[in-house]
């Protein structure tokens, strides 16, 4: 079964019907939402599959269908859908991902009284960043790009009636919004020096050849786009929102930590792959180098459970975002796809710890839950270990080894690999330290005492996962790169990585040994008692368990430099502008009285003496008026008279 | 010429003696006599319908007139003072009447009037009648309305006969406070 | 110097006027005052009959017709006049012009 | 239409309705407020009537009458429409029975019907007329309606707010009408299109004289900009956004403000070719303090009204900042006509969008102040959504749609102005997408304080959700946020030629 690309709209249009059908639900109809967006999504990863087969027809071929959404008097702007191996592949993958994440979150919402919304929004999530995914223009990505962006909103702040969630919700909307901007100048840098936005389009997109040869500023287009990329997948120095995400339900966390919203960023980078000229490469491998030591760092020191793994996330962004800088998109690509499925698998495993045990998050309190939660632990295990890039089992040993290769062959500098290097030892070490704290040694909370395994619902989800990452690293190997030469049909496998991988193991090892040494020898007793590390180096813990004070560093410049603005700008309104206009008022008033002044003495004056003379002329009138009708006649008699005489004298006719 | 020598001089003697007597009934009368002389005068001009006219109106209405009111208005006792009334305003009277009649005479004199009478113009009564529906039938209907007018007004002046202002008044003052007011008496 | 018919015509309308208005200057009773107002219109009449009968256009009845009219409006002058004395009569119990000097009773 | 005076009935119709209310003595409230609505309703009718007669493909203004009026002075009685004219009556149409419903309870009183009908009629003068005698005439006779709505049933500052309002506008105003007594002057004329036409040529300047032109422009200039307003000829809108009652804001905002930007476009803009290119570099300035400071000055903001002012504020000023982008590179040798089309086409969409998002949002402070006993202040609430989750559903529709969200419409118009005002003046774009970003904060915060969180506030108690007659305001609004935001293609297609032939024909004289 295939599927033509004229008909790849359906992907995202069913999770997006069955957000509708959610939305104009009955309260409480929490059964037909959920259902509906299950039945939704799992024919969204039916058609995935089907657009996958047609892709993988011809890989090197990008099917495109465009239309026209608006006219306008000078051309039109056009939308269009795109189905190639990429596009193929993440739809499968969210669809997939996000079925499982959904079928879990029937389990764990089970109870919410908005579970119903909560379902609406998943689908909305997922429909668009399926959106953005087979996006042929990169307006359509756009718009589903902050699409994606407000259903994360909605998602973080799902709990809105905790005044945390609410900020961190908004926190998550305005830093990725920063980055949206950055992302909406290049485009429109792109637009106005190309006139279009298609990726493909019969040679006319702006990832075709042509017109890729004749464009001018790619540099600064591509880091402007990288941006956007920098703000949704939390890339140093917008990576702050992302631990804070972690106040929505842990399936939003793992929907948006694997399969949608961070991935959004480094599939759009792996899209405009083509347009990233090498200057711009080189920030963005040291921004993905910088962000995956950074992320692994602050994770060692964290003590709640999801930030941890949000941390992670980061530092797997960083990894992702390394590879495409040293120019290996499809190296980024292969870890991005096995990322999703043991990131959301760890997710899941977390929400199913949190579940079980009470909302209880601290890593410090839980404990002892390898017994009560056999499933949770070893499908959590599975991921730790693919995540910590244990050797050849786990699909995410693969995918990082074809990170850290393409790193090693970069020939601008090493520095990009020696920091992924340092992350590998890192990642291994703190999830060592979170798989000891969770469920070894006992039970040091309410929450983790009386935790049990959780229903089907969400235990199903959990195994499938963990069968993934174990059999998807097989798809990229060294020995048979598949993925590769699926998505660049002029992949090449370069040799010599034996001594490479060699040297991941033994830092993985390295990573995995000293975790143990530190928490699992000697595990805690009580939740109170002081880290590991925290005793070996108290400052160091301190900064990096306050994230390296970036929330602080940011509140005390940009958030104080924009109160400044605010206040600047009130105060200018409320002060300059209307005192000016107070002013001018005042100044009318004032003229006012000296004119009433002028008026009172001068014109007045004036008025007042004629009208008083005319008064006076007037009663002398009035005086002559007897009403003595005699009177009258006989001055008309001699009126006559004397005009008469005077007409004579005065020589008239 | 003899003739209008005489009708001017019976006219001007009879209007002279109606200016001078006291008794206004005799003035009246002589008055009377005047405008039949002036009628006379219309005669002897030609002017037959204006003669008709003025004996109809002046000789027949306005003197009947000019006696009801004389009647109407005699006081009740005979007024105790003399036409006229002091020497000063009858010396102001001649003075100025002279000067006036001076004036006319001295005008009438020296004016270049044609000297020969031209054939006296006939006027037939239907020439006028024409005339008057003819070319001044709009002079003739105003006329026509400021008579119907004056006759109205007149009777407005003459025959309202105004309730005396003090009654009401008192019937007012005399009401206790908050009683309505009474329906007669009160109605302007 | 002997006078013409015309001259003669209103010298006798010149002394008709001049009588009215003497009367109407020196009486004091309304009534005559209004009478001498009378006379001096009839005066003016008989200059319009001296006009029409020896003036330079004889052919049209103008003359005749104004006169006419100066009749009717002497009319409507008397009666209302008239009335306007017995009016002030009735107010202030006597006819005296000099005393009747407020347009407002 | 042969015969039917289509426009003359557009303009008359809600006066003729407020004239009607005036008679209807000691009429019930129930009949005063149908009569009002029926009346405000006519426009919408009327509308959709001059859309089904509208040819987009013509340039020209449509359906013309055009009489004799004052002969003395030139007068016509000339009405038209075109594009441009169409969307905004189509906004009047909308808003008009919109703002009407939203003041239902205060909509009982016979004269408030008619004054908010008498201000419906004048906007519409304002958006047909074709003769500045008339159109003047219109536009001086809004404010009186305003006045009265604002002093009788406006809040507690209300007397003040509506002199402030009155007397800036008016003093405003009477800059403008010297200019154009010296434009009459001059030409001998106060025909639009004749004016345009002397405009294009450059013979109204040489008419005028170079300093006289000026100084006539900047007449001109001021009486549009304070109407708009351009920043800083903004002070009297909050006050006056804040004091009105909800449905005299949410048609102050939609259709009032648009007059101000109609000017630009179709008086400024066509007469002043020159004069406004040369003044461009700082109108620009301007229009970008209104953007960005706009944005800021809300963020600082406590009273939710004056908070949507300045939103309003920055709103506005993207469209005067697309038509001053345009105007500056207006004779450059290499304009992208394509951009100059794109900000064009965005103006106007941004009017319609801002129209729709700003009065839904003053729509939903009106639900919020009845339901607080009057109280609108940022920290006066908390938790709405729990208490009343379908009014927060359709406020965050709104509020999503004033910041640009894709997929609503406020997100075509403003993609339109940036693609525009990129082409034609890359800096400007970028410091102005700060204001977007501005927008964002304060419409979160706004929308999580008063929103999100726990319940508080007004909210403790009894909060009910939107009822009838709130719901009938509100879901038009929304709807067509959402229409528009899919398919703009609904309102560029009217005004795709007459953008087109703007753009095509940006020479200097």
């Amino acid at each position: 079964m295939s599927l033509s690309v004229q008909l790849l709209w359906l992907i995202p249009a069913l999770p997006l019907l069955a957000a509708v059908v959610g939305t104009l639900a009955p309260r409480g109809e929490f059964k037909l939402s959920a259902s509906t967006a299950i039945a939704a999504l799992t024919l969204s990863f039916l058609l995935s599959c089907g657009a996958l087969i047609t892709a993988l027809a011809d890989p090197s071929a990008h099917l495109t269908s465009n239309f026209t959404w608006f006219d306008l008097g000078h051309g039109a702007v056009r939308l269009g859908w795109l189905l190639d191996p990429l596009t193929a592949l993440m739809c499968v993958m969210v669809t997939f991902v996000g079925l499982l994440i959904f079928v879990f979150s029937t389990g764990y919402m089970r109870d919410d009284a908005n579970a119903k919304q909560f379902f609406c929004f998943l689908s909305l999530f997922a429909a668009a960043m399926l959106g953005l995914i087979i996006a042929n223009s990169l307006l359509l990505l756009f718009v589903c790009w902050e699409l994606v962006g407000l259903a994360s909103y909605l998602l973080i702040g799902f709990w809105f009636h905790k005044p945390e969630a609410a900020a961190a919700a908004k926190k998550a909307f305005i830093t990725t919004r920063i980055g949206d901007l950055g992302l909406l100048l290049g485009l429109l840098w792109l637009y106005d020096s190309t006139g279009t936005l298609l990726l493909y389009d019969e040679g006319q997109g702006v990832l075709d050849p042509v017109v890729l040869a004749g464009l001018g500023g790619s540099t600064a287009i591509g880091l402007l786009i990288f941006c956007g990329a920098v703000g949704k997948s939390g890339q140093f120095p917008l990576h702050v929102w992302l631990p804070d995400a972690m106040e929505g339900p842990t399936p939003v966390s793992a929907l948006i930590h694997a399969a949608t919203m961070v991935a959004a960023g480094v599939f759009l980078m792996a899209r405009v792959f083509p347009l990233l000229t090498p200057d711009a490469l080189i920030v963005i491998a040291f921004t993905g180098a910088i962000t995956a030591l950074l992320g692994a760092l602050i994770a060692c020191a964290q003590s709640d459970l999801k930030r941890i793994l949000a941390f992670s996330t980061v530092s797997q962004l960083g990894y992702m975002m390394l590879a495409i800088g040293v120019g290996s998109w499809v190296a980024a690509i292969f870890h991005l796809l096995t990322h999703a499925f043991f990131k959301a698998l760890l997710f899941l495993g977390a929400g199913s710890v949190i579940h079980a045990a009470h909302h209880e998050q601290d890593i410090r309190a839980l404990g002892g839950l390898r017994g009560p939660m056999k499933t949770t632990f070893v499908t959590f295990a599975i991921g730790m270990m693919a995540l910590a890039g244990v050797p050849f089992l786990f699909s995410g040993f693969w995918s990082k080894e074809a990170v850290l290769h393409a790193a090693h062959g970069w020939g601008f500098s090493q520095i990009p690999f020696y920091a992924g290097l340092v992350a590998v030892v890192l990642t291994a070490f703190y999830m060592t330290r979170l798989v000891a704290e969770v469920f070894f040694g006992h039970p040091r909370g309410n929450g983790a005492a009386h935790a049990h395994e959780n229903t089907a619902a969400m235990t199903l989800p959990l195994g499938l996962l963990a069968a993934c990452t174990i059999l998807l690293g097989a798809i990229g190997t060294p020995w048979w790169p598949w993925l590769q030469r699926t998505l660049d049909p002029e992949f090449l496998s370069e040799p010599g990585g034996a001594g490479l991988m060699a040297t991941s193991i033994v830092l993985v090892a390295l990573g995995l040994g000293a975790g143990w040494a530190l928490y699992g020898r000697k595990l805690r007793q009580k939740s109170a008692a002081a880290d590991p590390l925290a005793v070996i180096a108290p400052r160091a813990f301190a900064f990096l368990a306050a994230r390296m004070k970036f929330d602080k560093l940011y509140a005390a410049t940009f958030g104080r430099l924009s109160d400044t603005l605010a206040a600047c700008a009130d105060a200018l309104d409320r002060h300059v502008w209307d005192g000016v206009v107070r002013l001018l008022a005042r100044l009318g008033r004032f003229t006012g009285l000296v004119n009433r002044e002028a008026d009172e003495e001068g014109l007045n004056a004036g008025f007042d003496a004629t009208s008083e003379s005319i008064r006076a002329t007037a009663k002398a009138y009035s005086r002559a008026h007897t009403g003595d009708a005699h009177g009258y006649l006989l001055m008309i008699a001699f009126g006559f008279v004397v005009l008469v005489f005077a007409v004579l004298v005065g020589g008239g006719r | 010429m003899m003739a209008l020598i005489l009708i001017a001089l019976v006219t001007l003697a009879s209007a002279a003696a109606a200016m001078l007597l006291r008794n206004l009934i005799h003035s009246a009368l002589l008055l009377t006599a005047s405008w039949a002389g002036l009628a006379a005068f219309y005669l002897w001009a030609g002017a037959e319908f204006v003669a008709f006219a003025q004996v109809l109106v002046y000789v027949g209405a306005i003197s009947m007139v000019v006696l009801f009111a004389v009647l109407l208005t005699r006081p009740p006792q005979p007024m105790p003072v003399t036409p006229p009334n002091t020497l000063g305003r009858a010396l102001v009277a001649l003075i100025t009447g002279g000067a006036v009649l001076g004036v006319f005479i001295g005008a009438i004199v020296s004016s270049p009037l044609p000297a020969t009478a031209a054939p006296a113009p006939t006027v037939s009564v239907k020439q006028l009648g024409l005339e008057l529906a003819g070319r001044h039938a709009g002079a003739l209907l105003i006329v026509g309305a400021l008579l119907t007018v004056a006759l109205l007004g007149a009777v407005v002046l003459a025959a309202t006969d105004r309730e005396p202002v003090g009654a009401s008044l008192d019937d007012v003052r005399g009401r206790p406070p908050g009683t309505p007011l009474q329906k007669s008496g009160d109605a302007p | 110097m002997s006078l013409s018919s015309l001259q003669l015509c209103l010298l006798f309308s010149s002394a008709l006027f001049c009588l009215g208005l003497m009367a109407a200057l020196s009486r004091s009773n309304t009534i005559l005052v209004l009478l001498g107002v009378e006379l001096m219109l009839n005066a003016a009449n008989v200059n319009f009959i001296a006009f029409w009968r020896y003036g330079p256009n004889p052919e049209a009845a103008t003359g005749v017709v104004f006169v006419l009219f100066a009749i009717a409006v002497a009319a409507a002058e008397a009666a209302v006049g008239l009335a306007l004395v017995i009016a002030i009569y009735r107010h202030q119990k006597n006819i005296r012009l000099q005393e009747a000097t407020r347009l407002k009773g | 239409m042969s015969g039917l005076p289509l426009l003359s009935a557009l303009v008359i119709a809600p006066w003729a309705g407020a004239a009607l209310l005036a008679l209807l003595r000691g009429a019930s409230p129930r009949t005063c407020r149908l009569v009002a609505l029926a009346f405000s309703l006519s426009t919408l009718v009327l509308a959709a009537l001059a859309l089904a007669a509208f040819d987009p493909a013509r340039t020209t203004p449509q359906l013309v009458e055009r009489h004799v009026w004052i002969t003395a002075l030139n007068v016509h009685y000339h009405l038209g429409l075109d594009g441009l004219s169409l969307v905004l009556v189509l906004l009047t149409g909308v808003i008009g029975p919109v703002a009407l419903m939203a003041s239902w309870r205060t909509a009982r009183s016979r004269l408030f019907g008619a004054l908010l009908l008498a201000l419906q009629g004048s906007a519409l003068g304002v958006f047909l007329a074709l003769d500045f005698f008339h159109w003047f005439l219109f536009w001086e006779l809004s404010l009186v309606p305003a006045f009265f709505l604002i002093k009788l049933w406006g809040g507690t500052g209300a007397t003040r707010a509506a002199y402030q309002f009155v007397v800036y506008t008016i003093s405003g105003s009477a800059f403008m009408l010297v200019a154009f007594a010296a434009i009459f002057a001059a030409t001998g004329s106060l025909d639009f299109q004749q004016l345009a036409q002397l405009g294009a040529d450059g013979s109204l300047a040489a008419k005028l004289g170079v300093d006289g032109a000026r100084l006539v422009f900047l007449g001109v200039l001021l009486g549009l900009a304070v109407k708009a307003p351009l920043w800083p000829l903004h002070t009297w809108l909050p006050s006056t956004y804040a004091e009105a009652p909800t449905g005299v804001s949410m048609f102050l905002t939609a259709v009032m403000s648009k007059m101000g930007v109609y000017g630009f476009l179709r008086i400024l803009w066509p007469l002043f070719p020159q004069q406004l290119h040369d003044s461009a570099p700082w109108l620009l300035l301007l229009a970008l303090g209104g953007v960005v400071l706009g944005a800021w000055a809300a963020l600082r903001q406590t009273d939710l009204k004056r908070m949507l002012a300045y939103s309003s504020l920055n709103h506005v000023s993207y469209c005067l900042l697309a038509l001053f982008a345009v105007a500056h590179a207006t004779g450059r040798p290499g304009l992208s006509s394509e951009a100059a089309t794109a900000a064009l086409a965005g103006t106007i969409l941004q009017m319609f969008n801002h129209g729709l998002s700003a009065a839904a949002l003053f729509c939903c402070i009106g639900v919020l102040e009845s339901r607080a006993g009057g109280k609108r202040g940022l920290h006066d609430f908390g938790g709405v959504r729990t208490a009343a989750p379908i009014f927060a559903g359709l406020c965050g529709v709104a509020l999503f749609s004033s910041l640009g969200l894709p997929g609503l419409n406020g997100f075509v118009g403003e993609f339109l102005i940036f693609r525009g005002v990129f082409g034609l003046n890359p800096g400007v774009a970028a410091v102005a997408c700060l204001g977007l970003l501005g927008t964002a904060m304060f419409l979160l915060t706004f929308w999580q304080r008063v929103f999100h969180g726990p319940r508080g506030g007004a909210a403790t108690v009894a909060f009910g959700d939107v009822r009838g007659i709130e719901l009938a305001s509100l879901a038009p609004l929304v709807v067509l946020m959402i229409a528009l935001g899919v398919a703009p293609q609904l309102l560029l297609r009217l005004i795709n030629p007459l953008v087109t032939s703007w753009a095509g024909h940006l020479v200097l004289p």
